[in-house]
C-alpha cells in the first residue's frame, strides 16, 4: 500500500549529533524525506509530547535525513531528547521550496533557520559563488559552519560567522552585515531563514537594492497542508503557500515583520 | 436562459452555492477576501467562544486511509470579540459567525459583539464532537437547544442555522427541536467522532485521543442526514461532509441541500476547488437544462 | 517462546484472531470450510431470522470513494431453521451464528433451531442500519435489548455476543444493558447508515434508498467505539469495521479487542486477507517480543 | 479522477437492435468495458427497476460495447425496453474469463450463453478451425448465426444451428450435437454458456473424453465482488472465482448441474 504523506510514519533516530548545548541533528533513515526540496518542512510527533513543524535537515548518508532541534520550550526538548533508538513520526513533506538560482547566492541564516540553508547548499551548482552568512548569539551557540565549507569545498565561497557578543566572528548582527553586503555586491539571490526581524531586515535590504529575494517563514502551525488556518501570515497560508515566499510579495503582506498569531490564533507583535 | 448558481437557503442569498466550512483556514479576514475571491459563496468563520481558547496540543490534525482526515482542534479561537474586530472592516464577504458555548448566555453575549459587523447569518456549533460541556454535549441535550436557539433568536434579526452532527442522541431530535424554536436553517453535518492508533508507537496520534473525521469517509453518511432532514422537516439544509467535487455538491442539492460548505477537500486540491466546484455545477446545469439550483433541490426524493 | 495468534474472546477460544464477519459470502457450509482453511479464526453466518428472507432488490451493493461499501442487501437469509440444518454436518470450522428478531421470542426459537449444530457462539446483531423492526430499531430501544439478551442468556449455555452499531440512541447505552443482563461479548460496529445518489439519474442508487456503509471510511469511527466500551466497562470486545490490514488489527487489539472481524476488505483483496493478517500479526509480535494477543489488548489505553 | 469500477458508471444507449421478438442487443460506449475479456461480465443497474449481472457483448464500433438481453421477468423486460437515449448503470467488469486455445475448437452457447461466445470468438486466431453450436427452441429464437460467421469469416469454421422444433437447422437438444461432435473429432478445447443442463451435459462429455472444458456459470448476483455470497455453487463464488470454470473443477462441485440458490439463499433443484 502507498505511504499516506499526511499521516505519521514512525522512523527511529539511527545518530544524535551534538552541534552545540543546546542544539542537537537526528539522523532517520527514510524513503521520503532525504530528497525534498530545500525549504520544505515535516511536521515531527514526539510521541506523548507534541508535534512540530521542522525543517527537513541533509544527512551526509544516503537513504537518511534529519532534523536539527533546538530545546526551547517542552515541545522541542522533547525532541531533543529523543535518544539513539527512540522513535517519532514524520508526516509531510510540506511546503514550497527556494528557487534555487545560478550565479552569485547570499545564504542568510540565524539559528536552526540554517537547516534549510544546509539543504538549498546541497543543490549549488559549482559554478556558484556562495557567500553564507550564518548569526549566532556568542560562539558556543554557532554550528554548521564546518558543513558549509565542506558542502561548498567545490565552489568559490565564503562563510562569515558574527555573534552578537563578537565571541567569535564578526561582532554584531547578522542584519547589519547583509546590508553591507548587498550594498557592496551584487547578488543573483538572497535567501534567509531565522528569526522574523532578520528576516524582515533581510528582505528590506535586498528589495530595495532589487535583488532577488526569499525568505521562509514560520508560523504555528497544526495541519501543514492549508486547512487549520494557524498559520495565517495577512492573506497568505505559511505552511501551503510559502514556507517560502518571494521578498516583493513579502513586503506587500502586512503582518510580515510585525505580527504572528498565537495558539489562539490571536495577532501579537513580534 | 444562462443557468445562475445563485441560491438562497431561506433568508441567506448567496451568489454561489459552496461555502467554506467552519474551522477552516478561518482566523483572518485577508483569508476570508481570498477565499471569497476563490469563488466562495460564503465564509463560515471558526467556532467561536466567549473567551479565547488555545486548543489542544499538536497533533491536532492527521489524514487517514480513504481520504479522511481526523482533528481535534479543540476548538482553538481567538474569542468573538476579538474577532469580531478583526471582521468589521467587512463589507464584501459574506460572513457566517460560527458560534459555540454550553449555556443561551454564552450565545447572546457574544452576539452583541458582533453589532458593528455585517453577519450573513449565525451558525450555532452544535455538533463538535470533542470539545467537552460545548458542540454534540449541547446538541443531545433538547432542553439546551430549545434555550440556545430561543435565545438566540430573540437575540438578532440575522438569520441564525444550526449545525448538527452524529452524537448520542438522534439528530433529528434536535433538528426537530431548532425547528419549533424558529431556526432558520440547518447545516448538517460536523466531523464524525473517530480515533487513530499508531501501532508502532501504540498510542492515540491526537494528543486528545478522540477527535473528528472529516472528508471523503463521511460523504455518504453526511448525504444520508440531509436526506433524511428533508424528507422529515421543511427547512434549508446546508450539506457538509466529505465534498470535493461538483459531482459530490450536486448530490447533495438533488439530496434536499440549498447549499453545501466544504473543509477537507481544501486540503486536497487547495482553494481551487471552489471554482473547480463551482463551473461544474454550471456546466451540470447547462447539460440537465437548469436554470436555478432550486430546481434541483430535493429531486432524488421524487424517485 | 515462539508467539502465538490464538485467542480468548471470554469463553470463546479461537486458533486465530481475524474472523468473517456476519453477512459475508455466509450462505453456505462448503464455503466456510474454505475460509477456515484460508485463515479464518471463526466464520461468523449471515443474520439469520425465524422465517426466510429475499432482502431488497438490487442494487443492493456498490462501492464509493475512499474504498468502502454501501450495501442494503436487506438482510436476505434462508431462516435458522434451513440454515440449521445445512451446517448440522460441521466438525470443525468455529461457527458464529448471527441472529436478528424483533421479539425475544425470535431467538429463543431460532436458538432451538441449531440444537444440533456445533454453535461457537451467538451473534445478536442490534445493529442493522436498514431494516426496519429489527437490528438497530432493537439495539435503540433498552427495554427490548434488555428483554433479548436475558432471553438469549436463559435459552442456551453456548456464549452470546452483541453486536452494536451507530443508532439514534447512545450505543453505549446498549453494550451496557446487555452487559447487565449477562452478555459475554460485545461486536463494534456495524455498518453506519448511509445513502449515494447517482448525479445523471438523480436517484438514490440502492433500491432500498438507505443502507450501511461498511470498509475503510469507518474504521475511525468503529476503532473509537472500541476504546470507548474498553475504556468504559469489563468486556472482551470484537472489533469490526473497515479492517484490512494487519495494522488495522493490532490498532482494534491496542484499542481493547480480542479479536476482529472484517466483510469488505474480502471484496478488495479476497480470502487471502485472512492469511495475509495473521502473518502480519504474527511478524509484529516476533518484532514487538508478544507471545499472546492478549498482551497487546489495550495497550492504547495505558498512554 | 480515476472511474471507480465498483460504483455504478451512466452511459447512454445509442443503438438498439432486434435480435429476435425477444431479444435486443443495446449498444453504448464506454473506456472500460469494450476491452473486457471474455467471460466477463458487468453489473447492469436499469434505474428504478433492477441490477442485473449481464455478459458484456462485443460491438463492431471500436470504444463501443453492448449487452445482449431476452426479456423474461420484470428486470431484464426493463433492460430490454430501454430505448435510444436512455441511461444505465454499470459497473465490472467483474469475473475471470474463458482461457483461449489453439486448434480445434467447439464453442457451444444456448440463448444469451451466446454472448461471452461472441466475444471469445473476436479472440481466437485465424489459424483455429471453430465450430459454433447454437441451440435455441425454435426458428424465431435464432440470433447470432450471421455474427458468427462474419466473425469467423478468415477461419475455417462450421456454425450450426439447433433448434428443439426443429424449425430451423438441426431438430433437437444442443447436447445431443455436443456428444456427438465430441465423440467424432478430437477438440482441443469446448467452452459452453447456457442453461445450466446444457453446460453440466457439455461438460460430462467433454470431460468423459478428457477434452479440455470450460463453462460460465450464472447464478443469482448482488455484489459481483465476492462480498454477499449470493452466488456460491459449492465453495466456488461465480462471481470471483469464475465466472469461468474448468470441467475438472465443475465435475467435483456437488451443486453445478444440480441447484442453484434461491434469493434467500435457499438451494433449489434445477
Ligand atoms: C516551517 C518551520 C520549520 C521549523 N524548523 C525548525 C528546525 O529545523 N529546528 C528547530 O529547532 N525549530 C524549527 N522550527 C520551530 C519549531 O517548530 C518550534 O516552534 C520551536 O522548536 C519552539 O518549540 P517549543 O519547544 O518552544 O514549543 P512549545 O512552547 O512546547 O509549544 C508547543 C506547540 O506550539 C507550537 N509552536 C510553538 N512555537 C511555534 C512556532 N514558532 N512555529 C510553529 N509552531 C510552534 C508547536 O507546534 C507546538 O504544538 C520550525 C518552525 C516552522 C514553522
Ligand atoms: C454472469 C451472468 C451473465 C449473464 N448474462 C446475461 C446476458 O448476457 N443476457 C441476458 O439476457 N441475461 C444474462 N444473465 C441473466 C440475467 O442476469 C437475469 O438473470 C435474467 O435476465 C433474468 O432476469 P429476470 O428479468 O427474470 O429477473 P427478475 O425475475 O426480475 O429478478 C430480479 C432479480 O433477481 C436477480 N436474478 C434473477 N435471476 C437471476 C439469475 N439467473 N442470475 C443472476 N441474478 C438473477 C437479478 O439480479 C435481479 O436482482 C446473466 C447472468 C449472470 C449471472
Ligand atoms: C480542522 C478542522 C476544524 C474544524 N473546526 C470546526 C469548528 O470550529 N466548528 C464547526 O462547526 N466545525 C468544525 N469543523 C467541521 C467542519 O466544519 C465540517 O463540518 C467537517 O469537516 C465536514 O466537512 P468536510 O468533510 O468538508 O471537511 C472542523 C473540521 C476540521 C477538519
Ligand atoms: C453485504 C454486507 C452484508 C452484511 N450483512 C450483515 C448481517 O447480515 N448481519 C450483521 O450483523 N452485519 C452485516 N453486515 C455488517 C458487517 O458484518 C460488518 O459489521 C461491517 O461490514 C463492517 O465491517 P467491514 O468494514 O469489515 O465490512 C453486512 C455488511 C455487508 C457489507
Ligand atoms: S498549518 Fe494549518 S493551515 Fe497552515
Ligand atoms: S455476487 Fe456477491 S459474492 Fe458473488
Amino acid at each position: 500500500m502507498q505511504r499516506n504523506l499526511n499521516h505519521p510514519t514512525i522512523v527511529t533516530i539511527e545518530k544524535v549529533i551534538d552541534e552545540t548545548p543546546t542544539v542537537r541533528t537526528l539522523v532517520f533513515s527514510d524513503d521520503v524525506m532525504p530528497t525534498v526540496l530545500p525549504g520544505q518542512f515535516a511536521m515531527v510527533w514526539i510521541p506523548g509530547v507534541n508535534e512540530l513543524p521542522m525543517s527537513v535537515m541533509i544527512s551526509k548518508e544516503s537513504g537518511k535525513a534529519a532534523f536539527t532541534v533546538r530545546k526551547h520550550g517542552p515541545s522541542s526538548t522533547g525532541l531533543f531528547n529523543v535518544p539513539v533508538g527512540g522513535q517519532i513520526g514524520i508526516r509531510g513533506p510540506y511546503g514550497n521550496s527556494f528557487d534555487v538560482k545560478e550565479g552569485k547566492l547570499l545564504l542568510v541564516g540565524g539559528g536552526t533557520g540554517l537547516v534549510p540553508m544546509m539543504r538549498l547548499l546541497s543543490f549549488v551548482k559549482p559554478t556558484d559563488d556562495v557567500t553564507v552568512l550564518m548569526g549566532a548569539k556568542s560562539k558556543d551557540e554557532v554550528f554548521f559552519e564546518d558543513l558549509s565549507n565542506e558542502l561548498l569545498k567545490n565552489n568559490p565561497h565564503q562563510v562569515i560567522v558574527s555573534t552578537d557578543d563578537g565571541s567569535y566572528g564578526e561582532k554584531g548582527f547578522v542584519t547589519d552585515l547583509v546590508e553591507k553586503l548587498v550594498s557592496e555586491t551584487h547578488f543573483d539571490a538572497v535567501y534567509v531563514c531565522g528569526p522574523e526581524i532578520m528576516m524582515y531586515k533581510t528582505v528590506q535590504a535586498a528589495h530595495a537594492k532589487q535583488i532577488f529575494v526569499q525568505a521562509s517563514l514560520e508560523r504555528m502551525m497544526k495541519c501543514g497542508v492549508g486547512i487549520c488556518g494557524s498559520c495565517c501570515v495577512g492573506e497568505d497560508l505559511a505552511c501551503r503557500d510559502g514556507t517560502v515566499f518571494d521578498g516583493g510579495h513579502l513586503s506587500k503582506n502586512k503582518e510580515f515583520g510585525h505580527f504572528h498569531r498565537n495558539k489562539a490564533g490571536i495577532l501579537e507583535n513580534y | 436562459m444562462k443557468p445562475s448558481i445563485a441560491t438562497s437557503i431561506g433568508q441567506i442569498q448567496l451568489d454561489k452555492p459552496v461555502m467554506l466550512a467552519s474551522g477552516i483556514l478561518g482566523i483572518s479576514l485577508d483569508v476570508f477576501n481570498r477565499l471569497y475571491a476563490s469563488g466562495a459563496g460564503a465564509v463560515v468563520t471558526k467556532s467561536l467562544s466567549t473567551v479565547s481558547w488555545e486548543g489542544y496540543p499538536n497533533p491536532t490534525i492527521f489524514s487517514v486511509k480513504g481520504g479522511g482526515w481526523i482533528n481535534a482542534v479543540g476548538l482553538s479561537n481567538p474569542g468573538a470579540s476579538n474577532f469580531a474586530k478583526m471582521i468589521e472592516p467587512n463589507q464584501d464577504v459574506p460572513i457566517i459567525v460560527s458560534l459555540v458555548g454550553s449555556v443561551p448566555e454564552d450565545f447572546e453575549m457574544m452576539i452583541k459583539e458582533f453589532k458593528n459587523c455585517k453577519v450573513k447569518a449565525y451558525e450555532l456549533n452544535l455538533s463538535c464532537p470533542h470539545v467537552a460541556k460545548v458542540g454534540l454535549e449541547v446538541g443531545d441535550d433538547p432542553g439546551l437547544v430549545k434555550a440556545i436557539v430561543s435565545t438566540v433568536k430573540n437575540a438578532t434579526d440575522v438569520p441564525a442555522i444550526a449545525k448538527v452532527g452524529l452524537g448520542t442522541s438522534n439528530y433529528l431530535n434536535t433538528v426537530s427541536t431548532a425547528i419549533d424554536c424558529g431556526i432558520d436553517a440547518i447545516t448538517a453535518i460536523n466531523t464524525v467522532r473517530a480515533m487513530a492508533i499508531d501501532v508502532e508507537t501504540q498510542r492515540p496520534i491526537l494528543s486528545n485521543k478522540f477527535g473528528g473525521l472529516s472528508g471523503t469517509p463521511i460523504k455518504p453518511i453526511a448525504l444520508r442526514c440531509v436526506y433524511e432532514i428533508s424528507s422529515k422537516y421543511d427547512i434549508p439544509i446546508i450539506g457538509c461532509g466529505g465534498i470535493s467535487t461538483w459531482e459530490d455538491a450536486i448530490e447533495f442539492f438533488l439530496a434536499g441541500a440549498s447549499g453545501v460548505q466544504l473543509g477537507s477537500a481544501i486540503g486536497d486540491n487547495w482553494v481551487g476547488v471552489f471554482d473547480d466546484i463551482n463551473k461544474g455545477i454550471l456546466d451540470y446545469m447547462k447539460r440537465k437544462n437548469y436554470s436555478t439550483i432550486k430546481e434541483m433541490v430535493g429531486l432524488a426524493k421524487k424517485s
